[in-house]
């Protein structure tokens, strides 16, 4: 208990004495998971679009296809990607292992199943009149498809922010891909990855209670923007 | 008067024949009325000729040119409008709702003017800015209808306009819709209440057991017409 | 201007020397010296040399004589340089029920434990540690099996830890048990045979496999580590005034 | 490429070798997160309800406040239960570190906040006047509740198939808590874990599929029995 | 024959009043008629009574007691039954969704039998096992009319019950409603269609500007009633 505590005042210590070492590391993690979830967010919800609105031969395989996906290990991915960009895989010219431009794939690669499975699941349960009504009255797809996505916004925004949680949290394919290396890719996760190991349990909750708090700020923004979020009538 | 021509359309769900090759007129500058029992697919015929069910058959003749359905989609969903039976609201209030139907080119002193119009012409000034999924039922089908209004098809399909109206409502829907058949749309209305639309309809059809039936022919209703414009 | 181009360089280590706090004491020193910027990624001792096999890495510094004489071996190095050496010790609960601390030497205190089925926290996880431990209880005739016996598959720190709550004993790394000493119930049960040697080399990965890889480097690296300059750095760590690792650069030890 | 190709074979070795070893571990992992899931589900989903059909003040802190939560590394959430649970801890006496029923704990730690934040999200999408239909036709309000559940039962399906996903993949948790004690508690994700570790690529990722493999099972036959999930009119 | 009498309904949306300190009385055996302009607030009334829609100011007298909201709510909502002006269907099928409104300690046997009365009554015999979230609208209307008769509240709130429906299904309506309302149940109907419903109500109220006004008063149609009676 008396570490719970110790870990807090931790936290509020790091948070407000301005540790540059510290903001370098948040910098990183929310560069690189504010990058993948821009990037994959678009093509995720269109094809979670097609996947509620089209009516093809093997859709319901493909959204649990997705769906399975989330139970793959973070490490798996990063493993996989890991054997695909080291230099003994196909793109190993690349010369990407170890650097933030390979955790972004990685992410990349968390969050699409994710948005596309929530998403989905948020999309299908629009009302097929949205898509008629704005189809009818002479929008463009891409017009219907933007208006759909605000009707039903609260649920993507649920898409979106599970699977921010997921990037923004996740040690495996970051540890993997990026390598922890300090300055270049130690985002908060595998630095708490790195301070438990050490057994620096106080240090690792600090860290976590700091992305607690960046994350907070950023949903309660993205949740106040959004709107009411309770049955309508 | 040009004429869209519709034939062949075939219909069903599971083992239910709703539509059994059923032949179809519209016609620019004129009125045809749907009647039809509950369930006998007056929803369906409209829905098909809107672009938005697929029929088993299907053939349109414009005049020009013979189209199935995947080109008749295509090249006439645009000039369609379909107003749903239960019609939906977009988020927003009721002067975004009416903003939406309008071409996004159109100046914006223009758009304003027709919008207001619209309000005006639906008695919905004072629920301008209101959330427009909050309307009451009758607000909503005159919402739908102001909607369609402003955005002027070439075709237009109304699934029981009046329903949920209140009478002043309902005359008002009328007297548009004369305007707007008068203008050369070609509209096709759907209703249970056929006295309410009797000053305005060209042709009668009943559907029943997946085929239509005239009531009053095209031709009496032409002369009537002819007649209540020449007197 | 006939500086090397690549003036970065990745290196893969065990998490012992990067946990215990060598690193980020040694290689500023490089760094400033040579001018390479050095970039660290402290995994277990398998993967680092698995990196470097990839030609994902272009030096790894892993304390696994076998493994790291296979590594040379097959040609995925080009020569192992002895660097440092510190030693392993048998942790255990201060009570010591198995009554580790009358044995002489490591394989007997193994035999202690397994006879009286105290709980024995195993890394299970093939580092230079657990093949430490495996070769001990090989020494003293066991085949540890049984409830007592937990294969943890963790990071030393983390197996210091389970140990700790579980009150078990467990073999470790001096320098991760004297940076994590002052969190730990535990205490010292045996020390000091030379079994329990734990040496450390430094390995450039081969060229000749990977011809882009930054080999003059690495090269660099390991001449400076091997210095007297880069010696001496390694004898001055220290933790509590305790230094961790002994330099033997320049007397190349036999692992056992 | 080489070592993905191995992979893959070493994967379908082990799924029919009749492994006893691997399949002590498949049975921990998914004992563990369908128990986890098991418990956490109800009363997640109660509370999501109760936070798309209520309407009190705090409501809409509260959801930011459990989307927020996913963004909390797993082995943050882990390691605050391990001091909670620790000999040291409040709960010490309980004995309940490294055994499956800590995992279980941590799991259901970590499955709760997604629930509550996605199951929030299907129920609000609800059309309000399935509640009201269902009560005044007479429905007691664990009726209404569960005909509301069936409702958006896709919606429902995805949050459970995510939080699954999330808690049968998930490693920071069940290695501190669990301890990756083989015969114990070591589960799929631990277990990659290790073998990553020993740079043992190709046997991390075959586990990585023989989990897949598994959940793919599940979300089929879930998916199957679910229903359509496409846009109805 | 006893009597509920609501008092000081108020209820405002942001600045709008809609119910501005209403009265009203509903009486077992009687069919009280509500009409008004569309926004006038019917369906919030109804909704008011249903107890789905929280207003400023209530208060209702039961004869025995006085009752607030939160009361009237707690011991009334299990006797009121309001029909939507939109129905809801289940998931499921149309027996599914009648079922849902039986008592559930019912004998299957029972149950059969009523659902069986239920689908003939509305004609929805060909369409028992239809998914209910396919029907047509005037389907909807009259499933969710049948589920209402199913329920046999004590009071039932009925939201433009005929719209969509056809001539025969409306007929059918009032009939079911005259049975109903001969068995003890107080009715409240909005309507925009009076005349449908004329044959049947016991009085005729007219919302307007928050208020209600009578149109034909209870006794007149009390009169009415009995001289039929007697007929
Ligand atoms: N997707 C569907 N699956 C199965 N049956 C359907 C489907 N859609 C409609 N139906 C059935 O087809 C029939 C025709 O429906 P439609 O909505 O066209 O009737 P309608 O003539 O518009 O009736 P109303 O006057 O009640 O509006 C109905 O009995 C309906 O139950
Ligand atoms: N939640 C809400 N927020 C704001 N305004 C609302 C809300 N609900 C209803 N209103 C407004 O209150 C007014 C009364 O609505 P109500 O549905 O009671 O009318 P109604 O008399 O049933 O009309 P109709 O005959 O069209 O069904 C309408 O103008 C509507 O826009
Ligand atoms: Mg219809
Ligand atoms: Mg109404």
């Amino acid at each position: 208990m008396d570490a719970l505590i110790d870990a807090s005042l931790k936290a509020l210590h790091l948070l407000f004495s301005g540790d540059m070492a510290l903001w370098e590391i948040v910098g990183i993690s929310f560069r690189v998971s504010l990058l993948a979830l821009l990037i994959a967010t678009p093509p995720a919800v269109l094809l979670a679009f097609v996947l509620a609105y089209g009516n093809f031969p093997g859709r319901r395989l493909i959204i649990a296809l997705f769906s399975t996906l989330l139970s793959v290990p973070t490490v798996v991915i990063g493993l996989t990607l890991y054997l695909i960009l080291s230099r003994q895989g196909p793109l190993g010219e690349w010369h990407l292992l170890f650097t933030q431009n390979a955790m972004i794939i990685g992410q990349i690669a968390l969050a699409f199943p994710m948005l596309v499975s929530i998403g989905h699941s948020a999309l299908q349960a629009a009302d097929r009149r949205a898509w008629e009504t704005a189809r009818t009255l002479g929008a463009s797809h891409l017009r219907a498809l933007l208006t759909i996505i605000y009707e039903v916004r609260f649920g993507l925004l649920a898409a979106v922010l599970a699977s921010f949680g997921r990037i923004i949290s996740e040690v495996g394919a970051s540890m993997m891909l990026g390598g922890n290396i300090l300055h270049h890719t130690r985002n908060i996760p595998t630095a708490i990855a790195l301070e438990t190991s050490k057994g620096e349990f106080a240090q690792g909750i600090a860290l976590g209670m700091v992305l607690l708090v960046m994350a907070a700020t950023l949903n309660v923004l993205l949740h106040h923007f959004q709107g009411k979020g309770f049955v309508g009538s | 008067m040009s004429t869209l021509h519709f034939r062949d359309i075939h219909k069903h769900y599971a083992r239910r024949t709703i539509l059994a090759g059923l032949e179809l007129c519209l016609r620019t500058g004129s009125c045809t009325l749907l009647t039809g029992e509950n369930g006998t697919g007056k929803t369906t015929l409209l829905r098909i000729l809107g672009g938005f069910e697929k029929p088993e058959q299907f053939a349109a003749d414009t005049g020009h040119a013979q189209l199935n359905w995947r080109h008749y989609r295509k090249l006439l969903q645009s000039s369609v409008l379909y107003l749903h039976q239960q019609p939906y609201m977009f988020e927003g209030s009721v002067r975004d709702n009416l903003s939406f139907a309008l071409d996004r080119s159109l100046p914006k002193a223009e758009r304003e003017q027709r919008i207001h119009t619209a309000l005006q012409w639906a008695g919905l000034e004072k629920i301008a800015d209101t959330r427009a999924k909050t309307l009451s039922g009758g607000e909503y089908q005159r919402v739908a209808l102001a909607r369609a209004w402003l955005r002027q098809p070439r075709i237009l399909l109304l699934d029981e306009p009046t329903a949920n109206m209140d009478r002043e409502a309902r005359n008002r829907t009328i007297s548009l819709l004369r305007q707007l058949r008068d203008d050369g749309m070609a509209l096709l209305v759907a209703s249970h209440d056929p006295e309410c639309f009797s000053s305005l309809v060209n042709e009668h059809l009943n559907l029943s057991a997946g085929r239509l039936q005239t009531v009053t022919p095209a031709s009496r209703f032409v002369n009537m017409t002819l007649l209540q414009q020449a007197s | 201007d006939d500086k090397p181009a690549n003036m970065t360089l990745k290196m893969a280590t065990t998490t012992s020397t990067e946990n215990s706090g060598l690193l980020t004491d040694l290689l500023p020193k490089f760094e400033k010296e040579s001018g390479y910027s050095i970039q660290v990624i402290a995994v277990g001792t398998g993967k680092a040399l698995k990196m470097g096999e990839d030609g994902d890495v272009d030096v790894v510094l892993v304390h696994a004589p076998a493994a790291e004489k296979e590594f040379v071996e097959k040609g995925y190095g080009d020569k192992r340089y002895p660097v440092m050496y510190n030693d392993f010790i048998v942790l255990g609960p201060d009570a010591d029920p198995a009554g580790v601390r009358d044995t002489k030497t490591a394989p007997e205190s193994f035999a202690k434990i397994a006879e009286k089925q105290a709980i024995f926290i195993s890394r299970g996880d093939d580092s230079g540690t657990d093949k430490k431990e495996k070769q001990l209880w090989e020494t003293a005739g066991i085949k540890p099996a049984g409830d007592w016996y937990r294969e943890a598959g963790q990071g030393m720190g983390k197996v210091i830890q389970m140990a700790g709550e579980l009150e078990g004993y467990t073999l470790a790394d001096r320098g991760t048990w004297l940076a994590g000493v002052d969190k730990s119930p535990l205490k010292i049960v045996h020390e000091g045979d030379k079994d329990l040697f734990n040496p450390y080399g430094v390995i450039a990965v081969s060229q000749t496999r990977y011809p882009d890889i930054n080999h003059t480097g690495a090269q660099a690296f390991i001449d400076w580590i091997v210095s007297a300059k880069g010696q001496q750095a390694i004898a001055d760590f220290k933790i509590n005034g305790t230094p961790l690792f002994t330099p033997n650069a320049d007397k190349p030890a036999t692992a056992k």
